[in-house]
């Protein structure tokens, strides 16, 4: 079995497992390409209450060396619901590039 | 120390999973199987089996646990008929997409409507599609012999893949018979515990049965069935271990009687038993038959029916069973394997003993008569009142 | 960063829920809680899809994929496994759709709370058939669209009261609980997780495309739904002693025009089906408050 | 090959007489089948169960159409059915009954009756009530004594070992009944 | 006056619905099926379709009450697919028992684990057991007319037997395409009101599939399988009469270039399609190569199989489906079929296209290039990755 | 003679019940009020056999056997099928044993009960799977033997509560009933064939060989049950509106003793056991007087 | 089809009906062989209040021409709820003759 | 025979276009094929559609690897994913975007590039919200337009009795959208 970053390659019979079991995870699958519109932090504003990192359903939220919100760009399908949530409307939702 | 008892063939199968040592039963009455699920809640009750056993809502559910505690790692055992067995078809197929080594008993019975308590083959066959190795048994020592040797083949790596193991109702199911139980030190050394590469770890985390396109999907099916052609090898292995063990041999097949024959009979379970005794008769008249009965019916053993048929002139295949507009399904089946063979026998095809209809040396009789008269058709019916 | 709810993750980025899922985000904030000793087994529902494909998963702990019709008795069948197997306790999670536990998955339901089997149940709630694009389940609400009941002929009955049938088996515990308020579902949690034998989780999980809402409003309907007292919180003992959590049995409840109007899938109701659906929901609430003797 | 035929009622036991009787033969070194009437029993109904005994493993599996021999456990059965129906002549009938066999009217070429009292004995030993007598064991004693084709001892250690509830007091009931048979 | 649209074969199964009155429709949503439910759900709220239409729990459901009202005399109607067909099992039989002339559509979609959406015909192959007829579309024109031309069989007092309509997910159900709808006032020529002899009647009290002992269950399966072998016929003039009211014809197969061949595929459903092309190419390239497309497996037509194939020389079955520890099961019909022919063609058999693993062209030239240089086995796989 | 209920009989002698079933007479006595525009429909159960074999049957109304499973179902399909092919009012009626009810048969249930599809059930509660020869359903009472719950390990759990389940979903009518008391169960009849919408009904039916009772204690089995408050008679409206018929409110209980002694499965149960199910049987009479107000 | 008394007898095939449809009624199936004791009515006592009518399982209690509690042998099982609950004890078990 | 495919993202609608400018062909005596990709759609992903037409009855049923056109309804789309994966050289690609071809980086021999405002057109139109607008029907009279091998009468017609809600908007878009597409 290879690998290809988070990708995984069969090669060979005795690559596959005997039936559909995980190998891997889905971070394999950047679900970042799924976005119309990017959360943008305004770090000044953030007040590091936690409240857009508990309701987002895809963990893209991090907390940056500050203890302020960052996004993953990576997989952050851009629901819009961080910036919908945060208290103090730190986040916005701005278009992705057309 | 073996001992001998005379028990009903559901007991059998009961005693099958004790000296198996299974871990989980889930399992729902029906006639006429109903004792295999009494017996073991009584064993589990007084002690005598240390499983835990789920008295389910329907089959459905039965098999369902059977798969959920296949899948964390237990031995799961189960046992249905007919409408039960109907009932958890689609888990059927489940428990062999996930490849899990579950040992099932069945009853078989045929299928209504109408209601019909009453042995026929219908009800395992037409499941011959979904995965399931198929034993189909001939007496009450076989069928508990059956038991352990099927958990065997199951949980070999290379197989993966559950086990049916199937009695005729009534003629099997409810009939008492001299049965010698295997000491339990001795199963423990024919048997080890169930301890599979990959189950639901919380140490090991992974998920299976999900999503998988049609980049993959049918690679995994190739398995299952490259598992389903290695099988041939493990059953033979694990019956030859268990001949050396316990002194009784099985084979894919049993052949009685075949060597120079030129007609032969195929059939499976009580109607093979019967049909000795006509072999035997008929041999004593000089007849030239034998008699094929098979015992694995999946896998297909391929090798073996054209083995044991290929030389005979005529073979006459007995379905107690019916597969509405194609016809007997060994008949069918048969024919397939032989298809290919340079020369070949003229097969004859009769349906017998639907609805519990009784097989007895007379019917077998008249097959015998018959094809020696007449040429092969698509369906033959005997012992049809109208 | 401040985390009023455990900060491991047990679930991976990448899966595949839609933008916004309540149903996505149900499981990230349950399994939080529950932890590495769980094993999860999810029916047919979108979180067969949002696991991902294989050969990749998107939770941490072990998770078997099972018939739509089984989540119950499969948890049942791995928790009796696991009993004979692993060392440590587990959780036995069925973790299901509304469809998958309302409809055809109630007999297993019933059968395992009946059994009071020692598995946890957890229905994520968004009120149909989501995974097969928006069908009618006995979830749906009074009044709703769906694809099998169209505008010229929406939902006639009332939403099946699972809560109320689940109560008739006499289970250790049950409760009410909302992604909107992760800290109340995690105080829920901690409590059942010492308790043995069968707990059950009605958790109502707002799904944009099938109600036709905007994603980001996911959370905001998780919370209008219990302030209107459409999903009040709250957590029944064996069947009979009833807590009530969330909107406060002291203060009004919101107008429920407030949820319906967010929502596209209640676009075509008049206002006399609000009166309805508003009444049907005072009567409810009532109802609650009398069995919690508040 | 010996094949016997029992009569009884539904909920009577007639069929575990059968597993006892052939359990017995099979510890005399016998192969033996037992099975009931397929079909199902309902409580009063008259039902039958079955045995076949041979010294070599039994190959036929089909029913028994023409038994060679009868136990009947319950005697208004005689006025009820015909037990005879398939009979082959010249074998045993073994009727629990407080009569003689020559009281009976049962017309069977060449066969030999023998009756036990197998209610007042089950009674006497209080097996099951007087409404519902267990008689399924003392019938097994008279059927030893009367045909002579399995011993008494191991009528009893098979009730031993295949009886859960009061196996001594029935293993009694058979001795009783074997030694008040009539022929 | 008939209308022309562009829809896909889901709806052109509701279209064939509607077209056909059908009274009672009792379905369960599942993918690739759900277009069917959601359209019928439609028309019979906005009043085009007036049917009684039962929101079902699940698919067992769904079959049940189909069956509870068919047999209360109403034409009824369904659709599912994969594993909802695999639910309904024990009800399969069960109509079949009854002798209720069902009409059910199945999105052919491969069974899980894993969980998969896509193509392949296992699903509803492993159900040919149940006495169900069968027909496998190729187009989705063929999909409409077939719903009517089902119920006409089906209700045919000699058959009396339910029908299933078979499609292949995505590939025919999801694809739209030219369809020709059929005015009602001739479908109701062609069509009669359903008007069965015995029906759940209160003036004329009757029970229906009671206890029914070892004396006639057996001659009762004998009728079932009497019904399909006389529905041949039946077909025949339904068709026939389509034909003539209709223009389209269709027959139990469908032969394509089959005169003079001396290889000719043997396939079903949307792959048989796309093989037209593939033989035109090899018939352009002076290839002597034909198809059979069989459209009702069951009944299996076996004159129209002998008839078309006995005269070729090698014969190629394209299985899109697997019956583990066997093969492909038309791969086994097919055989079983010719095997008691005097000449017979070689048999080779595929498994392709499992999972929803596109069958393309590419796949189908190189099933007659392997049959030019190879031997027949008992299976060969085409296109597997590993 | 005196007929205190309809004389009309639609059922026919020779049928194959028990010596005393329970089971056989409440149809019985069900028939004589539904009439003759009824459509019968039998899961498996008893009356599979009860009914007669093929060609021949004990009622004289149309009568369609069907799965296990599907007896709501299936009298849901017949009354959609009546619907459009008979010119009169068809009482489609499903009559099912409680392990085709209570286990098996709920999701159909269940599923019919939500969607007030106009049908009548009726459970015959023996308490077991009689037909396959008395094996443990959800409706077995605690500490009742069964083949599979044997006097080492009688039944733990209390009797599933599908009463309270049923009126967790609302059905417009629903009954207990015994054949004990056929005057009362008539009038309930006579009430229900008037509702439109899912109809409901419990009957307890006294099974000997089942229960290990004497045939001719079934009736006075009945009427213990009811007196000792095992199987009060009351019926439910909307599952809201609680009337309590017999027994009467005011008076004590019978102890259930009495009841229990009489019967071979109960056999084994120590003093203990027997106050364990008397404070249940109190507990729940007065949770029952409550509901009903009285 | 031929009918012998209340039994049917298949000789054809068209006799026999596509399924398992009821062509007659259980009254073939004589179930008085059941019985292990028969209930006898004293009609001097009977004061003809039904209850053993009403109670009868296998509606095995007739009317008399004076409307009086009559047994129908031929069905009746014998089961003895009429004896049981007849309020005065009109009704007797006695055993079936051996 | 014209192979096309169509991407989109989830919800956005490209099944549906798909579905009606194959009708718009058959209108014209067309033999057509429509359909989806083959798996789950997911509101936000990437997702894609075929047709394809042809004169006579089209036998073949795989997919379509090598569309020899596309349409593209989501401008973001080009940055995100690879849209022309397969794509035969020398056919026409018909995006929605405010830019014209030029300012485009599409790298595919010989193609054809057409832009047009589906989006302003469609929410002139009031087609959908500013957040989503429905642009599926807009873009099909650009395709019109750019290739010239649909009639833009056919198009309105097939949307007319496609759509159900704005019928008349919609195919007013998508004459617009005729109007106004650049190549
Ligand atoms: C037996 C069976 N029937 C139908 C389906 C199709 N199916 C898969 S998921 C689903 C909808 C599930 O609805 P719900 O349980 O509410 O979960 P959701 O999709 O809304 O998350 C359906 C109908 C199936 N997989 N199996
Ligand atoms: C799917 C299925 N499972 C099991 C059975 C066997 N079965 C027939 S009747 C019966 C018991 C029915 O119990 P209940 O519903 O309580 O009715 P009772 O027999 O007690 O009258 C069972 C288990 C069946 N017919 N079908
Ligand atoms: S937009 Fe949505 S997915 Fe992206 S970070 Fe915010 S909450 Fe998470
Ligand atoms: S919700 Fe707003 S304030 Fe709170 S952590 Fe997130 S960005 Fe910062
Ligand atoms: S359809 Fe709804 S529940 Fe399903 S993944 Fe999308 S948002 Fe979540
Ligand atoms: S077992 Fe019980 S319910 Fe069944 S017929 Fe006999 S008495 Fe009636
Ligand atoms: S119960 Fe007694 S008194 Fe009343 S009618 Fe019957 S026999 Fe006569
Ligand atoms: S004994 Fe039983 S069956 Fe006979 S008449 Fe009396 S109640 Fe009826
Ligand atoms: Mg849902
Ligand atoms: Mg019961």
């Amino acid at each position: 079995m290879k690998r290809d970053g988070k990708k995984i390659i069969f090669e060979k019979e005795s690559d596959l497992p005997p039936n559909a079991m995980s190998l891997g995870t889905t971070e394999f699958n950047e679900t970042g390409s799924w976005r119309n519109e990017r959360p943008v932090v305004d770090k000044a504003k953030c007040i590091s209450c936690g409240i857009c990192w508990k309701y987002c359903p895809d963990m893209s939220i991090k907390e940056d060396s500050e203890g302020k919100a960052e996004i993953d760009y990576v997989f952050c399908k851009g629901c819009g619901i961080c910036a919908a949530e945060c208290p103090v409307k730190a986040i916005t939702m701005i278009e992705e590039e057309k | 120390m073996s001992e001998q008892k005379v028990i009903m063939g559901n007991h059998a199968l009961s005693y099958g999973a004790v000296t198996s040592r299974v871990q989980v039963i889930a399992a729902y009455p029906i006639t006429p199987q109903t004792q295999v699920v009494e017996l073991l809640s009584e064993m589990c009750a007084d002690g005598t089996l240390d499983a835990e056993f789920i008295k389910v809502e329907s089959e459905h559910s039965a098999m369902a646990a059977s798969i959920g505690a296949s899948a964390a790692g237990a031995r799961a055992f189960t046992a249905t008929s007919a409408q039960g067995l109907a009932l958890m078809h689609e888990m059927l197929h489940w428990a062999v997409g996930a490849r899990l080594p579950i040992v099932m008993g069945n009853i078989n019975r045929s299928m209504a409507p109408p209601w019909t308590i009453w042995s026929e083959q219908t009800d395992s066959l037409s499941q011959r599609d979904t995965g399931w190795l198929q034993i189909y048994a001939s007496s009450n020592q076989e069928v508990y012999d059956s038991v352990l040797i099927a958990y065997k083949v199951a949980e070999n790596e290379k197989v993966s893949l559950p086990v049916m193991i199937i009695l005729d109702a009534f003629f099997l199911s409810h009939t008492s018979e001299n049965v010698t139980l295997i000491d339990q030190k001795d199963a423990d050394r024919y048997l080890k515990p169930y301890n599979p590469k990959y189950r639901l770890d919380i140490k090991d985390p992974h998920t299976f049965g999900g999503l998988t396109g049609p980049d993959w999907y049918m690679e995994l099916r190739y398995k299952i069935q490259k598992a389903m052609e290695d099988s041939i090898d493990v059953i033979k292995d694990a019956q030859k271990e268990f001949k050396e063990m316990f002194g009784r041999e099985y084979g894919l097949v049993e052949p009685y009687r075949c060597e120079d024959a030129d007609t032969i009979l195929v059939t499976m379970a009580t109607a093979a038993s019967t049909s000795k005794q006509v072999i035997d008769e008929l041999r004593d008249k000089g007849e030239k038959v034998g008699l094929l009965r098979i015992r694995f019916f999946r896998p297909f053993p391929y090798d073996e029916v054209r083995k044991y048929l290929k030389n005979s002139k005529k073979v006459i295949v007995l379905d107690r069973n019916l597969s509405p507009g194609a016809g007997g399904i060994v008949f069918q089946e048969v024919k397939s394997a032989l298809y290919n063979e340079p020369v070949k026998p003229k097969i004859y095809g009769y349906i017998a003993g639907l609805g519990g209809r009784d097989i007895t040396v007379n019917t077998i009789g008249k097959l015998f008569d018959d094809a020696k008269n007449s040429e092969p058709a698509d369906i033959k019916w005997m012992e049809v009142k109208i | 960063m401040k985390y009023s709810i455990p900060q491991k993750e047990l679930m991976n980025p990448g899966h595949l829920a839609c933008q916004g899922c309540g149903g996505a985000l149900s499981l990230r904030l349950v399994l939080k809680t529950l932890g590495e000793n769980t094993i999860l087994t999810f029916p047919a529902c979108c979180w067969s899809v949002i696991d991902g494909p294989f050969p990749y998963s998107s939770v941490k702990v072990p998770l078997f994929h099972t018939a739509f019709e089984t989540a119950a008795i499969t948890a049942a069948g791995i928790k009796a496994g696991a009993k004979k197997v692993e060392k440590e306790y587990v959780n036995a999670v069925a973790w299901a759709g509304d469809g998958g536990t309302y409809d055809i998955g109630i007999q297993a339901l019933s059968g395992a709370a009946e059994r009071n089997d020692d598995i946890f149940y957890f229905v994520y709630d968004n009120e149909a058939y989501m995974n097969t694009g928006v069908q009618r389940s006995s979830a749906t609400p009074k009044g709703a669209w769906t694809t099998t009941t169209p505008t010229t002929f929406p939902k006639a009955e009332f939403k099946k009261d699972l809560d109320a049938i689940v109560a008739a088996h006499y289970v250790p515990y049950q409760a009410t609980a909302s992604p909107s308020y992760p800290e109340d579902l995690t105080k829920k949690l901690e409590k059942a997780v010492k308790i043995r034998g069968f707990k059950f989780f009605h958790i109502l999980a707002p799904c944009p495309p099938g109600w036709k809402t905007n994603p980001e409003d996911t959370i905001k309907l998780g919370k209008l739904a219990v302030e209107s007292g459409i999903f009040p919180l709250y957590e029944i003992e064996n069947g009979e002693k009833y807590t009530i959590n969330m909107p406060s049995p002291k203060k009004d409840l919101k107008p429920v025009n407030e949820y319906l109007t967010k929502q596209g899938r209640f676009r075509h109701l008049k206002e006399d089906d609000v009166k309805t659906i508003q009444e049907y929901v005072n009567k409810r609430w009532e109802k609650l408050k009398r069995l919690a003797g508040v | 090959m010996l094949e016997i035929r029992i009569h009884g009622r539904g909920g009577q036991g007639g069929v575990i007489a059968s597993k006892i009787l052939a359990y017995a033969f099979a510890m005399e070194g016998k192969y033996v089948q037992a099975f009931p009437e397929f079909g199902v029993e309902r409580r009063g109904a008259p039902v039958t169960a079955f045995i076949r005994v041979a010294d070599g493993r039994i190959n036929i599996r089909s029913k028994i159409y023409e038994p060679q021999h009868l136990i009947v456990l319950e005697p208004t059965l005689l006025s009820a059915i015909d037990i005879t129906e398939g009979l082959k002549e010249g074998g045993f009938i073994v009727i629990n009954t407080k009569k003689k066999p020559e009281e009976l009217n049962i017309k069977v070429k060449n066969s030999k009756i023998a009756t036990v009292d197998a209610t007042g004995i089950a009674l006497k030993h209080r097996l099951g009530s007087s409404a519902a007598p267990i008689v399924n064991t003392a019938i097994l004693g008279g059927f030893a004594k009367a045909t002579g084709f399995v011993k008494i001892e191991s009528i009893v250690e098979a009730i031993k070992k295949e009886v859960p509830i009061k196996p001594e007091e029935n293993a009694q009931a058979a001795i009783d009944a074997y030694n008040s048979t009539i022929m």
